[in-house]
């Protein structure tokens, strides 16, 4: 399929001022030299920690917020270079699904009101084509038509994220990120949504940037998935060969961390020492080595590059060399 | 609970130390005088409505600054009871036949508040300072004017024209200050005279700007019935709101008003046991002037119409509740000796009427407001100041005055900046209410008013007749050629009405009758506070 | 069926709020007195029969008579119609300042942020009331209008705070990401999600604008500095105050007084009445 | 906190140079010429060009403005136009009062204000809560000149309690006698004020407290027993404090305006008197002044506030 979504050396850095007479700041690299491809139809899910800059990364993508540095390629175009009207029409090809449904909807404004606006702004249809639309989008999601003239504030959180997502569909986009979209809702709603993504993913074809910060939630649904910490992607890869032969040391902890269906299964859960590093201080070297378990000396002095085995990008000193296994850590477990 | 304890302290002992920071005016408790007589002893206070701008005797002519002032600064013309003007430190003044010589003497025992006596050196200093540095309107009396001090007590004025009200005009407004003080000081122009040495009857001992300012008697005022002022001390204090002045007087705070008070004020006092009400008249009078630069205006019939169509005492009745006389020609009735009797056309609505019918003005388009041949309505702004609560209530009487005849005011009521900005400068404006000030001889200051280049006449009058007949008054020798001349005046004046005199203001003051003696005098620049009245005022025992 | 229950529990608080109650009679009241003057009292002008000068209250004149022999009852009650207009002119002024200094502050941030947030500190930190003394001593003419211009430009400090706080509150939510996501124009952005939400603080503090509006208007023209032409409650007491009478004729400064005190508590106690109904915590279930 | 300092006082220098350009221009923007009202009718055209170059006033307006800062540097305001002294003597004079005016009432309004609101905070929506609610609402309805000149009529005049007007009587003995005096004179005027702005620091503290009391650290001091009385006024009354005092520097600006009506009525030598004289006098040198040296009070006040405030509350960082 081709390349729908092109991102290249993507950075986001902020600065933070320390005062008034100071000179200098702290740079934070939030994200730090990012770079994929998104085909049409195709789900990529990224997942990661809090902090390891995945939204921020989503939000770079639809122009949310403005990157630093990079490129985001839509179609051939740079749309990082766009301005003013041709920004906002370039928006209706990729919509924004949110984390928190409570949140994401005006609460003075009438569901129905929240799902024509869009379309009305972007001139796609006349205003009562537009209700007949909004009509049949509430259907598509799953709600009843009589919802129509309600306030956000009489709906579940469930419903209000079937309602964000109905308001993304009416702009008919080409790519959808969706970030975190069900980390806020219980368990048993959880499934109903991602199959919702699933369902409206068959019917329309679009392409998903699924974001989540655990791999069970993009394990169902996506068709590649990256692993990001600390701004970068350390592994990129097909789903199945990410769960069939995870390379990084972060993406195995992550796979350990699943819950697994049969609790007597007995496999060992590797438990990551500490929090996620400061960006204002990351470590030298390797990002991941204070928290590696099979960390080397040279992960604390250099930093590693993302490496292409096979189609699968692992970004660490294991297997900087071509991919071959440095020997040297064998002695520890699960490396 | 320790924070908020140290929070109070400091705001206490911030208190504390402004009141002890405030307090630097010296105490000024002396051994009380010697009894003398009966009379002697006493303090007078005296209600004002606003601090002196100035204690500078050379530079100040505000109201407020002036009732200090000529306590301190006695000059050397007063006014009677009757608002002639007569000698009251110097002896009568002699004028030469011609007219050219002016000597003036200087009574005896007078001395300076630090025990100089006063000397023609004084006299003569005062008056090249102002003329040095272009002090006060007065300097312009003494363009071309030679002085020799003949002795200690006396000078000669040589003028090189006739100027008969020379001494009067000079003598009545400009203070005297010493030359042994003076000629020391740096600068004459912002010199702040904070401890004035004096002259008068009373010594500024100590104040407070903005709250009071005590004088005491001096030792010895030849002028006082006794030899010296019967009241220990008179004390000026501020009041900005006339209505807390009135209440202060009520509850003793102050005995005496400087100022005029307000009628309902005062009709209410009179009906108090223990107070006096006096009234005494204006120097100047209310009118209504207009622009002759204004084309409608320009027809004397219109003129004539709207001095038919106001009904003076309505006006007295509203604008200044009933306190007041009616102008019946263009010389104030206080100085009766001047009015010839060419009075103003009376109140006639209906014989206005006729004459504006007459001269084709009519209502074309019934509008209720009369038109003139080209068209255009009668209809003329009025400006007056808005801070002059008499002028605007005058506005709203003579508007409904007017209408009765078909003219229409539109009263402008606007900053007195920008009135007298309008009036002196762009000439934008149609009719005024103002007030004329003090018209001290009027022989002479009628053609400070109307003299075709008379810097007062922004009304725009040109008359030649009246121009020769005012230039034959300033310089009249005799009271033959003046009275001649003053009715020509009147006359053209009358004939012409550039301005509508409407009234004379009664003015009100009022004492507690803890003390007595006082004498009123015209005016309320002068009131109960000249000094020829606080100089043998006492406290009744 | 749905449409009305949003603002149910809110209607139920200010109902049974009792000062917030007594606080919208009194203003509708006002309205009714304003909207209703000429049925009320016949204006007056000019200048009465001097017989009947400083009258105290009577059958005939209710509140007595001025210096001018012209019925109090009835300058009160145009003075009404002059209070309205001028707190109605003040707000809007206040609105049409203070509402886009807000919005570019709170929505655009940055440079727009630093000057308005800038200005509005400046214009909290003149010593309004003098300022305002001197402003309209500046201008050619005090009109009622003017004057109510001049009091609606000192006033938009409070209206951008308000409109800049929500903005920036409203900045943070996801709901405007979302809209902005949705490529949703930014005067629609402005209008129906911003504004909508800061309508209701800003109603509550156009209100006490309102409130003070009148005040000042009273202290201008009591100071001699405002319309002399109006009939303004403030108008009425310059005229006591300049004519003596505050200590003579009680009744020539007590109603304008009360009329004046009845018209700030009122719309004191409605903005108080619907902070309290919109503050969850405040109404105690 | 010295950057936190440092970045106060650089806002507030920018506050108040523009401050004092805004004056500079509405000064000079009346539109009648400033020197009309000192010009006696009959001065001549010589002496009002004189009176024009005496002050400066023949200048273009940049040249003016210059000069005008540059006196400003050396502490020098101009002379009054009127009373032809340094506008900075004369404002010496006038502040003291007015100050010990404002600080005597701020901190009588803070100690009646706070445990008014506090309790009525505490009390919210019973009949006590709208009693005082009502009451300090009714303070700032009374028109201000007529509640002064009321409490005089009844204080001064009728019950002859206090004296009618004025901040001291004239030749007072020093010491104790004096402070006496001036605390009689300064009663009627405080109370005028207190009622003008009680209702601000009342409700205030009202809504801060409300805030405060369903804040988890008050429930906790619940929880763990503390008696009723000390959660109210100890825990909760100290946080609820700092909107107030910030409130308080704020309020000062308009404590000004009206000290304006207040000492004009009770003829108070202070600076509100001196504006509303200057005012009519139109003498613009002194108004001028009076803005300036008020903006820098007022400045240096929120400035002292922020930092009492941050004093205060812990949670505000000096950062």
């Amino acid at each position: 399929m081709e390349k729908l979504l092109e991102v290249r050396g993507l950075k986001k850095y902020f600065a933070l001022n320390k005062g008034l007479f100071s000179k200098g700041s702290t740079i934070i690299k939030a994200v730090d030299d990012v770079s994929f491809d998104l085909k049409g139809g195709e789900t990529l899910g990224v997942v990661g920690e809090s902090g390891s800059g995945k939204s921020t990364v989503g939000r770079s993508i639809l122009r949310l917020i403005e990157p630093t540095a990079g490129e985001v390629n839509y179609k051939g175009e740079n749309i990082l270079s766009l301005k003013g009207e041709s920004l906002r029409s370039f928006r209706k090809n990729a919509q924004m699904i949110f984390q928190d449904p409570y949140a994401s909807l005006n609460p003075r404004m009438r569901v129905g009101d929240a799902i024509i606006e869009p379309i009305l702004s972007h001139n796609l249809m006349s205003r009562g084509d537009a209700i007949d639309k909004a009509v049949e989008l509430l259907e598509k999601v799953g709600l009843d038509k009589d919802y129509f003239d309600r306030f956000p504030h009489q709906f579940s959180g469930g419903q209000r994220q079937r309602i964000g997502i109905a308001r993304a569909l009416g702009l008919e986009p080409e790519v959808i990120v969706a970030d975190e979209p069900v980390s806020a809702l219980d368990v048993s709603v959880q499934a109903q949504i991602i199959n919702l993504f699933k369902d409206l993913q068959e019917e329309f074809g679009f392409a998903y940037l699924f974001i989540a910060h655990d791999l069970s939630v993009v394990k169902y649904l996506s068709d590649r998935i990256a692993v990001m910490y600390l701004g970068e992607i350390v592994e990129l890869c097909k789903k199945e060969e990410l769960f069939e032969n995870p390379m990084h040391p972060y993406t195995k902890a992550l796979i350990s961390a699943i819950p697994k269906p049969d609790p007597r299964i007995k496999e060992k859960r590797i438990i990551l020492k500490g929090d996620i590093p400061s960006h204002s201080n990351p470590p030298s070297g390797c990002k991941f080595s204070s928290r590696c378990y099979c960390v080397m000396d040279i992960c604390k002095e250099k930093h590693p590059e993302l490496i292409d085995y096979n189609g699968h990008k692992v970004r660490c000193h294991l297997f900087s060399k071509g991919g071959e296994n440095n020997g040297e850590i064998s002695s520890k477990e699960n490396c | 609970m320790k924070k908020r304890i140290i929070s109070i302290l400091l705001v206490l002992v911030l208190v504390v130390g402004m009141l002890a920071g405030c307090s630097s005016g010296q105490s000024s408790e002396e051994p009380g005088k010697q009894e003398e007589g009966d009379k002697f002893g006493g303090t007078l206070n005296i209600g004002t409505f606003a601090d002196p701008d100035t204690l500078n005797p050379l530079v100040g002519n505000d109201m407020a600054g002036s009732w200090i002032l000529n306590l301190i600064y006695p000059t050397l013309m007063v006014l009677d009871e009757n608002g002639i003007k007569q000698p009251y430190i110097i002896e009568e003044p002699e004028i030469s036949e011609d007219g050219l010589t002016v000597t003036v003497t200087l009574k005896d025992g007078f001395k300076w508040q630090d025990g100089t006596p006063l000397s023609s050196d004084d006299l003569i200093y005062t008056y090249e300072t102002l003329y040095e540095h272009q002090l006060q309107w007065q300097y312009e009396v003494l363009e071309g004017v030679e002085m020799k001090a003949v002795d200690e007590k006396t000078v000669e004025f040589k003028l090189s024209k006739p100027f008969p009200t020379f001494i009067t005009t000079l003598g009545f407004w400009q203070r005297i200050v010493p030359a042994h003080i003076w000629s020391e000081v740096e600068d004459v122009k912002t010199f702040t005279n904070d401890n004035p040495v004096g002259l008068g009857p009373f010594k500024l001992t100590e104040y407070e700007r903005g709250q009071y300012y005590v004088l005491e008697s001096v030792e010895e005022w030849p002028l006082s019935p006794e030899g010296r002022p019967y009241l220990d001390k008179v004390v000026y204090k501020p009041y900005p709101d006339v209505n807390t002045m009135v209440l202060a007087l009520k509850s003793g705070d102050i005995d005496l008003t400087a100022k005029e008070i307000p009628v309902a004020a005062a009709r209410e006092l009179e009906n108090e046991e223990g107070f006096t009400v006096e009234q005494n008249v204006s120097l100047g009078y209310e009118h209504m002037a207009i622009n002759l630069r204004e084309p409608l205006l320009q027809d004397v019939k219109v003129r004539t119409a709207m001095a038919m169509a106001i009904d003076k005492s309505k006006v007295i009745d509203f604008a200044f509740d009933g306190d007041g006389i009616e102008m019946t020609g263009i010389i104030s009735p206080v100085y009766e000796q001047f009015q010839i009797g060419n009075d103003l056309p009376s109140y006639d609505v209906e014989g206005a009427k006729k004459l504006l019918e007459e001269a084709g003005y009519k209502d074309t388009d019934n509008d209720g407001i009369l038109n003139a041949p080209n068209g255009e309505n009668l209809s003329f702004k009025v400006i007056f100041a808005n801070t002059v609560t008499e002028h605007e209530k005058m506005a709203r009487v003579l508007v409904d005055q007017m209408k009765e005849i078909g003219i229409e005011l539109i009263p402008d009521p606007m900053d007195k900046a920008l009135q007298t900005d309008k009036l002196y400068n762009t000439h934008e404006w149609q009719l005024t209410i103002n007030t004329w000030g003090i018209l001290d001889d009027v022989d002479s200051s009628v053609s400070t008013l109307f003299y075709s280049t008379a810097p007062l006449n922004w009304m725009g009058w040109k008359n030649d007749v009246a121009d020769k007949a005012m230039d034959e008054m300033k310089s009249s020798l005799s009271e033959e050629i003046t009275m001649k001349n003053m009715d020509i005046f009147q006359k053209e004046i009358i004939a012409d009405l550039p301005d509508i005199p409407v009234f004379v203001k009664k003015l009100n003051f009022a004492y507690s009758n803890d003390f007595a003696g006082f004498k009123m005098f015209p005016s309320n620049l002068k009131g109960l506070v000249d000094p020829q009245s606080l100089q043998q005022v006492y406290k009744v025992k | 069926m749905s449409k009305e229950k949003r603002y149910e529990k809110e209607v139920k608080a200010f109902l049974s709020h009792r000062l917030g109650m007594i606080g919208l009679i009194g203003v509708a009241i006002l309205i009714l007195i304003a909207v209703f003057a000429p049925f009320i009292a016949e204006p007056v002008s000019g200048y009465g029969e001097y017989e009947e000068k400083l009258l105290p209250p009577s059958s005939k004149y209710w509140f007595g008579t001025d210096d001018m022999g012209l019925d109090l009852f009835s300058q009160v009650i145009w003075g009404t119609r002059s209070s309205i207009r001028v707190g109605i002119i003040a707000v809007f002024i206040a609105i049409s300042i203070g509402v886009p200094v807000g919005l570019l502050s709170g929505y655009y941030k940055g440079l727009f942020d630093t000057i308005g947030m800038g200005l509005t500190e400046i214009f909290l930190t003149i010593p309004m009331l003098p300022l305002i003394i001197v402003t309209a001593a500046v201008l050619e003419t005090t009109s009622i209008n003017t004057v109510a211009f001049i009091i609606g430009i000192f006033s938009w400090p409070s209206i951008a705070r308000i409109t800049r706080s929500t903005a920036l509150k409203i900045c943070g939510m996801q709901y405007l990401e979302a809209a902005k996501c949705l490529g949703i124009k930014t005067s629609k952005i402005i209008f129906k999600h911003i504004l909508v939400n800061a309508s209701t603080p800003i109603f509550v503090n156009l209100t006490i604008i309102m409130a003070t509006s009148i005040i000042t208007e009273s202290a201008i023209s009591f100071l001699g500095l405002g319309d002399p032409l109006a009939h303004s409650w403030g108008k009425i007491l310059n005229n006591a105050h300049l004519s003596g009478a505050f200590g003579t004729a009680w009744w020539f400064s007590l109603f304008p007084s009360i009329a004046i005190m009845i018209f700030v508590v009122s719309f004191n106690f409605l903005s108080m009445g619907i902070r309290d109904a919109l503050n969850p915590r405040i109404s105690r279930e | 906190m010295g950057k936190y300092l440092q970045k106060r006082i650089v806002k507030g220098i920018i506050t108040f140079f523009i401050t004092i350009t805004l004056t500079f221009l509405i000064v000079r923007l009346m539109p009648a010429d400033p020197t009309t009202m000192l010009m006696d009718n009959r001065l001549t055209v010589a002496q009002q060009e004189q009176m024009l170059e005496d002050f400066g006033l023949d200048k273009p307006l940049p040249l003016q403005y210059v000069s005008f800062l540059g006196n400003l540097f050396k502490g020098d305001l101009g002379l009054s136009f009127m009373q032809k002294r340094p506008v900075m003597d004369i404002i010496k004079e006038r502040l003291p009062w007015t100050l010990l005016l404002m600080i005597v009432t701020q901190a009588i309004t803070l100690l009646i204000g706070i445990p008014l609101g506090v309790y009525s905070g505490y009390r919210r929506g019973s009949k006590i809560d709208h009693f005082i609610n009502g009451i300090s609402i009714f303070g700032i309805s009374i028109f201000v000149p007529w509640l002064g000149f009321t409490l005089l009529y009844i204080f001064g005049y009728q019950l002859k309690m206090f004296p009618v007007g004025g901040a001291f009587t004239p030749g007072i003995e020093q010491g104790l006698p004096y402070i006496l005096d001036v605390i009689k004179h300064l009663v009627l005027p405080v109370i005028t004020l207190v009622f003008l702005y009680l209702a601000n620091y009342v409700l205030y503290t009202r809504g801060s407290i409300i805030d405060v009391l369903s804040e988890d650290y008050i429930r906790t001091a619940r929880a763990k027993g503390l008696k009723e009385k000390d959660v109210l006024w100890k825990h909760a009354t100290k946080n609820a404090m700092i909107p107030t005092v910030t409130s308080a520097g704020m309020m000062l600006g308009s404590m000004v305006g009206g000290a304006v009506l207040t000492e004009t009525v009770f003829a108070y030598p202070g600076v509100g008197r001196m504006i509303y004289q200057a005012v009519g006098q139109q003498d613009y040198p002194i108004l001028q002044g009076a803005f300036i040296i008020l903006a820098l009070s007022v400045i240096i006040m929120n400035i002292v506030t922020d930092i009492l405030c941050a004093y205060l509350d812990p949670r505000i960082k000096l950062e």
